[in-house]
């Protein structure tokens, strides 16, 4: 979380905090994770009231930032979100809320305005099942059949996919990617629940059977969102690691607390120098999980030309090092750590999700790569 | 094992002799079970009645190899053992290999508990317990990491106080596994406040169903619910159930941590080899990968490898300590390098598991085979540096007494233990 | 820097006024240097004679910088200096990138020396040596390492020893870069061996080419002989070339060490961004990479993208420290963070180089490009956990400065220093 | 290293320890590194004199073994010469020698008689220049031609190429393997000398531009040799490691040692914990690059079914394990392990280059996944 942030953020930071610990403490976390609906549908309005829909869209379609920098300011939405493990597709909603603000134009109006007052849901319907789970393939089909389309595929998983009633799905329509805003139910989808590492996100496959939706539904140019997309995919990235990078924060300081009032043979652990060093290893990963996390959201908020590598050099170092981190956390508990009525697993959950979603670590990597050898062809091709 | 004791084997019975015997019997007696490795991490996969039920099957079995005079192959004929030697028991083991045995009744009642009756056991102690184990009627458990103690069990606070010819024990113990369905324990526990704190422990055996002994199982973070703690309130033991001298429980404890860290190399238990490779396998990640469509992948193929390069050096590894503590070049501190090797060795296996498993790692349906829950192990994954002493303490071990490096400085040495600073907790 | 700062150095000379004269005389002086990192790690590419031609441009550009005006940015006027801010200082550096600069006087030369200087000299120290820095005519080292000390610097052996007006020094100072071509040196000698460390030190100054110095340089594994060695036999130091204080010289030391830990954010250094990006980087790895003709494999392609991966987080946290450092938010110990960082990132770095280079990162012909000494700078991998204080001192700061925790044991503190145990050798 | 050494077979590791220790002390190393011919004829001569190039070829063929075991005796020459970072080509010489003791024939004894004797030299012309340098890719055609054979391709790193006066290469003939025995004066022959990180070891790139040699010096079936190249790799692979170990054990004792005697702020590094656990570390690696090194070592000999998994196992976990124990004996050694008058680089010089030759840790892991699938599939296709 960047040091330089206004009074008014500051207050909109610690509003969220408040109602978040006041609304899902731990014990909280528990109960929401047995029934299975992951959370309240007014803790989820509430949410909306207090922004968390809203930031990523202007103020004429309904939304509006704190600071002028929306992204800036969900950023601490999304950190304090981590912080608390708390519940809500935060990411997904908001990626939707972007779209619709930016391309959704008129149509779809009204689910933007349901999704701002978090009185409705739409969710982002991107990464399909595997074989194509792989970040950036897209198996789903658009096809245009007179004045509807027609959607064929499988996607997987999609957050929340139960309790929304639109899904923004992305496809494929020749060699360009289209993206469609479909109610949940309509004819020929359907949606299968599946479980998961996190207690309190929840996930599901969709399967789309000759889905047909009215032109329309489009938002955007059919076979022409790749741009988009992209864009979305980037929010999504720096998102997920703001939530991570909050989980990261609270199981660390829980971890150098532990140590300091933990004793053994007659010693506070964090006096002995084998843990010393690996606690400062820690510290290392976790400031510089801020940093790039930090750089990747003013990036992508300045839609920089850097946007894209530094969203998967942020998703790639904070998927691997915190993972990492939390696991040294529990290491360092002990065995207290891996049981169920110890806080820790829930920031390592969050963590292990995020790390995942859109992306692998090793996927990022890839796509880094890419970045690095077109970067070395341009400068060759300017010299 | 020296010439010498291969003679006195010989006298007794033949090693090769009794192979046959066990061999017989295996195949006779035993259910054939399926090859490959356990399946994840501590996976809650039965019922509370399935596992009741496990537990009598394992005791019948114990029974079986009981009368078919298998059983307690190295503990002395008196205590209805068979006066045999380790490379009996070796063989029996080998022999074991791809069938049922009475896992259950291995770790910790055979080793370390038996194994410290026998050490220090008196007569009597000896000629009640060890029978009753040995025919499956006792399942011991070991009273000996509390909640406030961590790596340092001799911190132990658990207290026992005498009343006339007996003791009253109040505290509470943890990590007991499968304390729900067993009969007995071995416990540790403070006689003396006054003196530092090695010197002040006294051993004790006790049964679980005494009055004052409530046990309370924990949930892991998977929902897994054998391990158990126990809370101990006035729980009144005969001084006649104290093993070796009062207040010397340390020089008790010392040996029972050196059965422990034997595990299944104990000549006391009888399992087939291999019992150390519990947790995520290569098996399990070459069935993932492929399930998740990626086998293809070079990346996947060299975690795939990766994993497979841990297991065989860890099964050469651990070859090579037994080899070396057996032929004294390595000293029996050495156990530590294989315990600190395989901790880290199934943390990463784990890690690759959820790595090849890709998107499905993390989210998984019930219909998707190996992948379901291969994301829970992962959340699972440091067990294997924490159970049975963590990596921290047998790089310890490793340091100070394999490579004769300095101790570490402990602020408890010379220090009555009431004056030793504690957790805040 | 506060809007207090800003009104200041308006009044002097505004920035951008200032950013406008060191662009006309970037342009107008210096020579565009192709763009691109360092290749490898302290490579041995120059001759003796070359070094020197380099040493004498870096003093004539160093002069130049003078008489434009642009030496000495934030050095007060009455010593040569510019009187002006470290924004001013930015800025210039700014203006550098991508031209040649004076690299060889900045680091030790204006800082720590300079830096040293300023905080402790005597004003005649001051008006005699800085503007000669300034000027180009005095290049300074620090004697700070001995070859007992590792990074116990406190912990100096050479002895400085009184003699009326002054002081004759005996001892062994190292890891000098360039001190065959250098002029001055900062010393830190024990001066009191009846009290504890850092009771009994004292900062002396004394010129390179004084009887009883011997400069000698040390070869590296891979053939690089700019470190050196410095032999001191009754070296006399007059009184007035001490620094601060007799027996005070751990006050000096300490702001010291704190100049040397600022390197390339100190205000006192004139060089364009990014010079700590020295040693092996990502546009290395491609080349080299595609050289050996494997850049598409997955696995490969993986280790490129974990290298960028490494350099633009480091470029970030670089500037989190910077930022933190300056609002107060993290104290002046998180340097130690992004030391730590760029240590182990770096010795990464170098090692993914050796990796994408297969075959040919071992064994290689004088035409293979970029593939050449790959291998080499991959042998010297751990230097950048070395040099400029380890990594493991980092991690000493950051768990104890930085998040607090109790401090190492040391045998050395309330002891005077004669006692205190020393290294066999 | 084994524990269990017959006493001959110890006999015989200290007779080479000593040899090494008098001949090719670490000043010896350093200057045979200037000079450039990396050892003295004189040496090798001696080494083979003890056996150094006879323990894999029967007596029938001049060889003989101290134990019955060639490849245990050969390996305790290995562990010492890599213990002393001693120069000379143990591994290519005795792969040729293997070679023509077991299919070498008639046609080929003069050669076999002058590397038993150490009166002359072999060597194994096996891995390719890049893009061919991966592991088992072989592109050197050799084609049958009336009564000769045809040689074109480059082998690259060649050891010892300069001073051998055979090169025993392997090449493709159609979709088979074959192997020629080939005079390195013959014409088409060039011989160009590459650098390295091994102070006294020497490459050289060799080039075969139409290489006309008799059909008989073939050595084994021309395009029947891949079972007979499979095996020298074996062979290759396990004697590299056990030469790697010797530099690990030698590398880490010079470290522990100096822990002890070195002091920081009045106390033995070795007393701090932080590098204590770090010396855990490499003990366990140490350990376990012994243990599997003495597998390997045992299945090759006993020609088991596990043999080519059990050497690519040993490569990858001592190339990868060994680079990091020693990286970390330098670090321990602070600014003076970076110096060319400090011993230890001699070591990780050694365990560097072996660490790569025949195949870097990730090519054998890419081998070792596939004999994992292939188990699976025979467990599958045997249920």
């Amino acid at each position: 979380m960047q040091f330089d942030m206004s009074s008014d953020q500051e207050f909109f930071r610690e509003t969220t905090a408040r109602f978040l610990s006041d609304r899902v403490p731990v014990a909280e976390l528990r109960r929401l994770s047995e029934g299975g609906a992951g959370y309240d549908d007014d803790y989820w309005r509430q949410g909306a009231e207090l922004g968390w829909t809203s930031l990523l869209v202007d103020e004429a379609h309904g939304g509006g930032s704190i600071s002028g920098d929306g992204l800036a300011d969900l950023a601490l939405v999304a950190f304090e979100v981590g912080r608390h493990a708390a519940p809500g597709p935060l990411v997904s909603a908001n990626v939707v809320a972007s779209a619709l603000g930016s391309a959704g134009g008129d149509a779809h109006a009204e689910v933007l305005a349901g999704l701002l007052d978090g009185s409705a849901l739409a969710t982002w319907a991107s990464t399909e099942r595997r074989p194509h789970d792989r970040l950036g393939d897209v198996a789903l089909t658009v096809r245009a059949d007179g004045d509807e389309l027609v959607l064929d595929g499988v996607k997987r998983p999609v957050e929340s996919a139960d309790r929304a009633g639109h899904l923004l799905v992305t496809g494929r329509t020749g060699d360009g990617l289209t993206q469609v805003l479909v109610p949940t139910d309509a004819p020929g989808v359907s949606v299968r629940p599946l479980r998961g590492v996190d207690l309190t996100r929840r996930f599901a496959e969709v399967r789309f059977d000759a889905v047909r939706v009215p032109a329309s539904a489009a938002v955007g140019e059919v076979g022409g969102a790749a741009e988009q997309v992209e864009r979305q995919l980037q929010l999504a990235l720096v998102l997920a690691c703001c939530e991570s990078v909050g989980a990261l924060q609270s199981g660390f300081d829980m971890t150098v607390e532990y140590a300091s009032d933990r004793y053994s043979f007659g010693r506070p652990l964090s006096s002995y120098q084998a843990l010393k060093h690996r606690f400062a290893d820690m510290k290392t990963w976790l400031e510089a999980s801020h940093a790039i996390t930090d750089a990747a959201v003013a990036a992508v908020s300045a839609r920089s030309p850097q946007a894209a590598e530094l969203a998967s050099v942020a998703k790639a170092y904070v998927g691997d090092r915190g993972d990492e981190l939390l696991h040294e956390c529990v290491q360092l508990h002990g065995g207290i750590g891996v049981t169920f009525e110890h806080d820790i697993h829930l920031f390592l959950r969050r963590q292990t999700l995020n790390r995942t979603l859109h992306g692998t670590p090793a996927e990022h990597r890839q796509r880094v790569a890419t970045f690095v050898e077109r970067g070395a062809t341009h400068e060759e091709d300017a010299a | 094992m020296s010439a010498a004791q291969i003679d006195e084997a010989d006298e007794v019975e033949g090693v090769d002799a009794f192979r046959q015997r066990a061999r017989a019997f295996v195949r006779d007696n035993l259910r054939r079970i399926e090859p490959g490795e356990v399946v994840g991490i501590l996976r809650n996969d039965m019922t509370d009645e399935e596992e009741l039920a496990e537990v009598e099957h394992d005791r019948k079995l114990q029974r079986m190899f009981f009368d078919a005079g298998l059983a307690g192959i190295c503990v002395p004929r008196e205590y209805g053992g068979q006066g045999l030697t380790p490379a009996h028991q070796r063989a029996l083991n080998e022999e074991l290999l791809g069938y049922e045995f009475a896992a259950r009744m291995q770790s910790p009642t055979m080793s370390p508990c038996l194994a410290v009756l026998l050490d220090f056991g008196t007569e009597e102690q000896k000629r009640t317990h060890i029978p009753r184990i040995l025919t499956g009627e006792e399942i011991w458990m070991q009273f000996l990491s509390e909640p406030s103690g961590g790596s340092d069990v001799a911190a132990a606070l658990t207290t026992a106080v005498r009343d006339g010819d007996e003791w009253v024990l109040n505290g509470s113990k943890v990590w007991t596994t499968g304390a729900w369905w067993s009969d007995w324990a071995l416990c540790l526990a403070r006689t003396n406040w006054d003196v530092p704190k090695h010197r002040g422990l006294t051993v004790f055996i006790l049964p679980l169903r005494r009055e004052g002994v409530e046990v309370q199982r924990i949930a892991l973070l998977n929902g897994f619910r054998d391990f158990c703690q126990e809370f101990l309130t006035d729980v009144r033991v005969p001084d006649t159930d104290r093993i070796g001298e009062v207040d010397d429980g340390w020089t008790v404890g010392t040996r029972w941590m050196f059965h422990e860290r034997m595990l299944y190399n104990s000549p006391y238990v009888t399992a087939p080899p291999g019992q150390g490779h519990a947790g995520v396998g290569t098996r399990t990640i070459l069935l993932a990968a492929r399930e998740a469509g990626h086998l293809d992948d070079p990346q996947v193929r060299d975690l795939v490898g990766e994993a497979r390069v841990l297991q065989l050096v860890g099964d050469a590894l651990q070859e090579r300590i037994k080899d070396g503590m057996t032929s004294g070049a390595l000293s029996d501190q050495a156990a530590a390098i294989g315990r600190l090797y395989t901790g880290l060795a199934q943390a990463r296996t784990t890690a690759i598991a959820y790595e090849v498993s890709g998107a499905d790692g993390v989210v998984w349906g019930d219909d998707d085979g190996p992948l379901v829950d291969v994301g829970t192990d992962y959340l699972m994954r440091q067990i294997s540096c924490i159970g049975g002493g963590t990596t921290e303490m047998a790089r310890n071990v490793v340091s100070e007494r394999v490579l004769g490096m300095p101790r570490e400085r402990t602020l408890d040495r010379d220090v009555p233990f009431r004056d030793v600073p504690r957790s805040a907790s």
